[in-house]
């Protein structure tokens, strides 16, 4: 049974029909990334499933459990978290203090015992804190522990942004276009981490315009066009697809 | 960290007793009565400012919740029972403690609540009351959020106001003292001025420590991820809109074991205290010390109301206090506790004093 | 966490550092809302008590001493009140405290005079202030239930008995609103109608059109704050024709001036300082009444108030208490005070006594009525 | 409830309304142009009433008015400069807070300029006793100057707004002032002119009302917060909206007058008006600039 089913999801904006039926599977363990021109609806889609949007028709199963029209918070409690297109990282607060906030659905100290600090509460708090430093140093920034989150390095913000999606330990992690701004090299060492947090066990959902981390790490690759899912594939198949081609004429160097 | 903050609280019990024996060092004693009366405003903003500057919701009705508080208490332990005597629920609580036969202070024996059990309801009704204005209010956020709270704190004045019960314009007085342990109470006795201002200082101290606490804490880190970016904070897994409600509770609560307070120490309530501008007020303090600041807000809301109470500027003392706010508001948006006004306060201190003839430490901070 | 000490350290030395007070002539309190909602009420009892203090140091001051009086505007605040009153008794050591100008802060403040053992003479009327009598609690404007006595004795003489009752949400509107409902029933007159306004409204046609709506026969109008003047000129807007009685809080020209042509007729119980020159000369108060009411005017150059009135009327009697009692002691002031008869005030002649800490009776009120924009004794 | 008295509460209900409405539209217009909201607006209605009576000491009634209305422009030119220009992307709350500040200051020099007495200025037509029968409910002509004035401000508003180059000008920079200035407007000017137009509506409703409500220093805090829950409530920015809402503000107050003891009229009208606020949270009409961070 996959572990994500995204069966005939529709979401229309005013005049703009951004998704028209798409559905697609993810098992387990796998690297999935979706691919498309702008506006192929890949945000809207990747906004569907984490739940900011609420389909107009359509479910979305995660482990077989329905997660259409949930909050995000809810969605991010099933096990997915994800990372945003324009970073958001949380302004005022050090690059550790964002990571253990991604912590937060593994840890449940209250705001009586917030207040009280008590001792189990001091435990938890040293666990979150370690969990959080070990996440940072398997991204390679956790010199940057104590650092203002908001005025660190464009690259540096992101490998912040995606050790806190890492932090609450999810089951699928959906990571929304994250070579964009990355130098070759950069997006090669992305690919390698991207493959080191699939070896962790973690499904990895990914929308993303650079083909060549998208064709390198991918088990499947579907391709959105005008909001509908015109190729659903491993890599090389997709590449070779017709349509896929016509839709991106030109633009493909192979 | 922890020690940090224990620390502070320890350097600030410091500071209020040099202040209380530099009082009476300089023949005034008399200021820890309007100390005690500022510390108790000052735990109003200092729990307006875990809402503003941690979970970033504006309340321009917090006074109201102060009234709810104080006039809770100030009902209670006032309305005399002695006509339904007869009742078994009132027998029940008088055997229990809860309500109590006292002297009134025209001669007659009067049968009201204890003033404790009349205290945890009181702050227990005004947390009730914010909890459910908060599910719906809590929805909304910028100008809106700000006009439901003003709307909120005007229908308690107008309640707090136009009551029979709670004694319309002239409010409630002759509320007992609140007794607390080795025969010290809270109230307006000449003689216990000293315990009562450590009482007051000490509940201070006690909420700040909690404070200081719950803003370092899990909960703390998911409010200030809320304000930081609440999507963010929501695809995090933090329910953002039960943590608002809770911190909303939470302030709501602080403010009304304030109003119970003071109410106590003054023996007596009336309806300004749930006025508008009363709100208004706390809100400035609030952004004055800094809307993330704790300590900053305790600074301020003491220093201000003490020179208020004292009467200082006489009949321009609301004139100064617009001048204040505009002045920091201007001058240092982050309020008192700001970076940049710090650095212009240590370059000023370092200009008085002959500097010898070190080279000048670039400053390190980033403002905010 | 920044380090928050140094600001904090700022904040409190600057309270440490202002100056300490001399203390050697009589030193009186005064509590009164210079300020904000009331100021109509404190501004002028504060003038007049300044000036009274300023014309008695000229004539030799109490018992060879200077009068020094120590104003605290309260701004209506009854919190504030208390930390002034607090002040006053601790520090100052205060003979006596005159004021606050409303009921509300009286009341928050009588409990400590109390326990305090500290005259307080309070220019605010609600009658509960001095009923059940405090020991050291006294207050010099007319009764409440006096004022609403000349009332109904007037709408009896008329044949009025269905009645409309509006009264302002403040110490001054719930006195005479309750001593109205108490004493209706004795003149054979029947509250039809009964709504509390807010002091500070803007329009009260609404208010008016219930009382028209409820067929009442004449409507009494209980404040001392501007909005009264509303309800008369509303009513007259609306085609209200019957008769309409204010209290003794209309004792002020700018509320004529305010309520305008609609003014013409309204009649309303207050002490004679308003008709001072067409009192007969043999009057006893009228040589008091003319000289407060030359010296005012030519000084602060506006018109006198019945308001005034109460603060002249409390420094009278405290001054009148230390010179019988011939000494400074609380105790004894007290007692002088109490046993004051025949003091001729603005607001009426005192007759204190130990169960009357307000010393006058209905006769201190006269009904007076509006002709041509002028306060005049109405004709029995 | 007899036609004749229901014909009644409607027009007190309406008196209010408009007074409620001009401070509303008042509010509205900086907030458009900055995203200010200024709780200085009440005193602008207070400042105008005030000169307006002093000038009458010795000016014709209609030239006293002009000149008051004139001289708190100017006053809103300064405020808007001294406090507001120099800023930075100042935040909402500290914005709140400064204009809170400036309407304490501006209502204290009020009290030391002209005392605490109350005043008035005469009414247009009539006096205090004069009234007209309109259907069956008799009312001061000074409520149809009042109505007359604001439906004559709304129109002048929004024709100034739709119609006139410096209207146009006004809401492309409200809309996005980067891009406004990209364009060569001098957004300064213009954000300076808000508030001068502001001050100068506040003014001419506060000598309008002056005769019915009469002025005095503290007037205008109470007027402020009528004037933001009437702008909240109509929807931001909208000022149509708000004038509708001020008059459904007016209305319910004075119906709940009739039927509910009137200690409580603020409280009923604040507490209909939020229940519609939580059903509708973007205002009654739909906040014009709902973007508005």
């Amino acid at each position: 049974m996959a572990l994500l089913e995204v069966s005939g999801v529709s979401k229309r904006f005013g005049g703009v029909q951004a998704v028209d039926g798409v559905g697609f599977r993810v098992e387990q363990g796998m690297v999935k990334a979706v691919i498309g021109p702008n506006g192929a609806g890949k945000t809207t889609l990747f906004n569907l499933v984490s739940g900011f949007f609420a389909p107009d028709r359509g479910e979305i199963r995660f482990a077989g459990d329905p997660i259409q029209g949930r909050r995000p918070y809810q969605v991010a409690q099933k096990g997915i978290s994800r990372t945003f297109q324009n970073i958001k990282l949380f302004s005022g607060m050090t690059a550790l203090e964002n990571v253990m906030v991604g912590r937060h659905l593994r840890s449940r100290s209250g705001f009586v015992s917030g207040m009280l600090r008590l001792p189990w509460t001091r435990r938890e708090e040293a666990e979150v804190r370690e969990k959080s430093r070990e996440l940072m140093a398997f991204l390679g920034v956790e010199q940057l522990a104590d650092a203002e989150a908001t005025s660190l390095a464009y690259g540096q913000q992101r490998a912040v942004e995606l050790a806190r999606a890492l932090c609450s330990d999810p089951r699928m992690v959906l990571l929304d276009e994250p070579a964009a701004g990355l130098n070759m090299r950069e997006t090669a060492e992305l690919a390698k981490l991207i493959l080191r947090i699939r070896d962790r066990g973690i499904t990895v959902l990914l929308v993303e315009h650079d083909m060549s981390l998208v064709m390198g790490i991918s088990d499947e690759v579907a391709v959105l066009s005008y909001g509908q899912k015109i190729a659903d594939s491993d890599p090389r198949s997709v590449q070779r697809d017709p349509q896929v081609v016509k839709v991106y004429l030109g633009e493909e160097e192979c | 960290m922890r020690s940090v903050r224990l620390r502070q609280v320890a350097v600030f019990l410091v500071l209020a007793g040099a202040l209380q024996l530099g009082a009476i060092a300089v023949g005034k004693p008399f200021w820890q009565t309007q100390l005690t009366m500022s510390a108790y405003y000052a735990l109003v903003a200092v729990g307006l400012s875990l809402l503003m500057g941690y979970a970033g919701q504006i309340s321009l009705g917090h006074a109201g919740f102060f009234a709810v508080g104080g006039y809770g208490s100030a009902l209670l332990t006032t309305w005399d029972l002695s006509a339904h005597k007869a009742a078994g629920v009132l027998q029940a609580l008088q055997a229990m403690g809860a309500v109590v036969a006292r002297p009134d202070p025209f001669g007659g024996t009067v049968l009201t609540v204890h003033p404790w059990p009349a205290a945890v309801v009181a702050v227990l009704l005004a947390m009730a009351a914010a909890w459910l204005v908060g599910i719906p209010v809590l929805k909304l956020s910028g100008h809106y959020l700000a006009m439901a709270t003003l709307g909120v704190g005007t229908i308690i004045a107008a309640i707090a106001v136009g009551t029979q019960a709670l004694g319309a314009a002239d409010g409630i007085s002759g509320v007992p003292p609140l007794p607390l342990l080795l025969g010290v109470g809270v109230g307006g006795a000449t003689s216990q001025r000293v315990a009562n201002y450590w009482v007051a200082i000490g509940l201070l101290a006690v909420c700040m420590i909690l404070l200081l606490n719950l803003v370092d804490s899990r909960v703390g880190r998911a409010l200030r991820a809320i304000h930081g970016a609440e999507d963010a904070a929501d695809a995090m897994g933090v329910d953002t809109a039960r943590y608002k409600l809770h911190t909303f509770v939470v302030s709501a609560g602080l403010a009304a074991l304030a109003g119970v307070f003071l109410t106590h120490f003054n023996g007596g309530i009336g309806p300004s205290e749930a006025s508008i501008m009363k709100s208004v007020k706390y809100v400035a303090m609030v952004a004055v010390g800094g809307m993330g600041s704790l300590w900053g807000t305790l600074g301020v809301s003491l220093l201000l109301n003490f020179l208020s109470l004292r009467g200082y500027f006489g009949t321009l003392d609301d004139a100064v206090f617009g001048a204040i706010l505009i002045g920091i508001m201007l001058f240092s948006p982050d309020g008192i506790m700001s970076p940049d006004l710090r650095r212009i306060l240590v370059a000023g201190w370092r200009r008085l004093r002959p500097a010898p003839a070190s080279v000048e430490k670039g400053a390190s901070e980033e403002g905010r | 966490m920044r380090n928050p000490i140094l600001p904090l350290v700022t904040c409190l030395l600057a309270l440490v550092s202002t100056p300490a007070r001399a203390a050697d002539p009589i030193k009186v309190g005064a509590i009164l809302s210079v300020t904000g909602p009331a100021s109509f009420l404190g501004a002028p009892e504060s003038k007049t008590i300044q000036m009274f203090a300023e014309d008695l140091n000229a004539k030799g001051g109490l018992l060879g001493r200077k009068v020094e009086v120590i104003v605290k505007d309260s701004g209506g605040s009854p919190e504030k009140a208390l930390s002034f009153a607090k002040q006053l008794i601790e520090e100052d050591k205060v003979l006596a405290i005159l004021g606050p100008s409303t009921s509300g802060e009286t009341m928050q403040i009588k409990g400590l005079c109390e326990e305090q053992k500290t005259l307080l003479i309070s220019c605010a009327a609600a009658e509960v202030i001095v009923n059940p009598v405090a020991k050291w609690v006294f207050k010099t404007p007319q009764k409440d239930s006096d004022a609403v006595v000349k009332i109904f004795q007037h709408m009896k003489s008329k044949g009025l008995t269905k009645v409309g009752v509006l009264s302002s949400n403040t110490g001054f509107g719930k006195a005479g609103k309750e001593q109205l409902e108490k004493l209706a029933p004795n003149f054979g007159v029947q509250i039809a109608a009964s709504e509390v306004y807010d002091k500070a409204a803007t329009d009260l046609t609404a208010e008016v059109t219930k009382m028209k709506g409820a067929g009442v026969q004449a409507i009494v109008n209980w404040s001392i704050e501007p909005a009264q003047a509303l309800v008369i000129k509303n009513a007259r807007q609306i085609g209200l024709t019957i008769p309409i009685y204010q209290s003794h809080g209309f004792g002020n020209i700018n509320y004529v001036k305010a309520a305008g042509a609609a003014a013409e007729g309204v009649i309303f119980p207050a002490g004679r300082l308003l008709v001072a020159d067409v009192l007969s000369d043999k009057h006893p108060q009228k040589q008091v009444l003319v000289a407060y009411k030359k010296g005012y005017e030519a000084r602060f150059k506006e018109d006198v108030s019945t308001f005034g009135g109460h603060g002249y009327d409390a420094m009278l009697l405290l001054a009148e208490a230390v010179k019988k009692a011939g000494s400074t002691d609380k105790e004894k002031v007290r007692a002088a005070l109490e046993g004051l008869t025949g003091l001729v005030g603005t607001a009426g002649v005192f007759k204190m006594s130990a169960t009357d800490h307000n010393g006058l009776d209905v006769e201190a009120f006269e009904l007076l009525t509006v002709k041509d924009g002028r306060f005049v004794t109405l004709a029995q | 409830m007899a036609g004749e008295l229901f014909f009644q509460y409607l027009i007190a209900g309406l008196t209010y309304g408009t007074i409620y409405a001009v401070v509303g539209m008042g509010f509205n217009i900086i907030y458009n142009a900055t995203g200010i909201i200024n709780f200085a607006q009440g005193e602008f209605v207070m400042l105008g009433g005030m000169t307006a009576v002093s000038l009458h000491a010795f000016l014709p009634l209609p030239l006293a008015i002009v000149v008051a209305v004139l001289v708190t422009m100017v006053v809103g030119a300064l405020i808007e400069v001294t406090f507001i220009r120099w800023l930075s992307r100042p935040s909402v709350l500290r914005m709140i807070i400064i204009t809170i500040g400036i309407s304490i200051l501006i209502r204290e020099a009020a009290l030391l300029l002209w005392g605490q007495d109350v005043r008035a200025l005469p009414y247009f037509t009539g006096n205090e006793i004069t009234s007209i029968a309109v259907g069956g409910a008799r009312i001061s002509p000074q409520v149809l100057w009042t109505l007359g004035a604001c439906a004559g401000l709304v129109v002048l508003v929004t024709a100034f707004f739709r119609f006139t180059m410096l209207g146009r000008q006004m809401r492309a920079c409200a809309a996005n002032r980067v891009a406004a200035s990209l364009c060569g407007l001098p957004t300064r000017n213009l954000i300076t002119l808000s508030f001068v137009l502001s001050a100068g509506m506040g003014a001419l409703a506060g000598c309008v009302v002056s005769p019915i409500t009469q002025t005095q220093y503290g007037i205008g805090t109470g007027l402020a917060i009528k004037g933001f829950t009437v702008a909240i409530l109509g929807g931001l920015g909208n000022s149509l909206a708000a004038v509708a809402a001020g008059l459904l503000l007016g209305i319910i107050e004075s119906f709940s007058v009739s039927l509910l003891p009137t200690a409580f009229k603020d409280a009923v009208s604040i507490a209909v008006l939020l229940a519609i606020l939580f059903a509708r949270p973007s205002g009654l009409f739909g906040a014009r600039a709902a973007t508005r961070p």
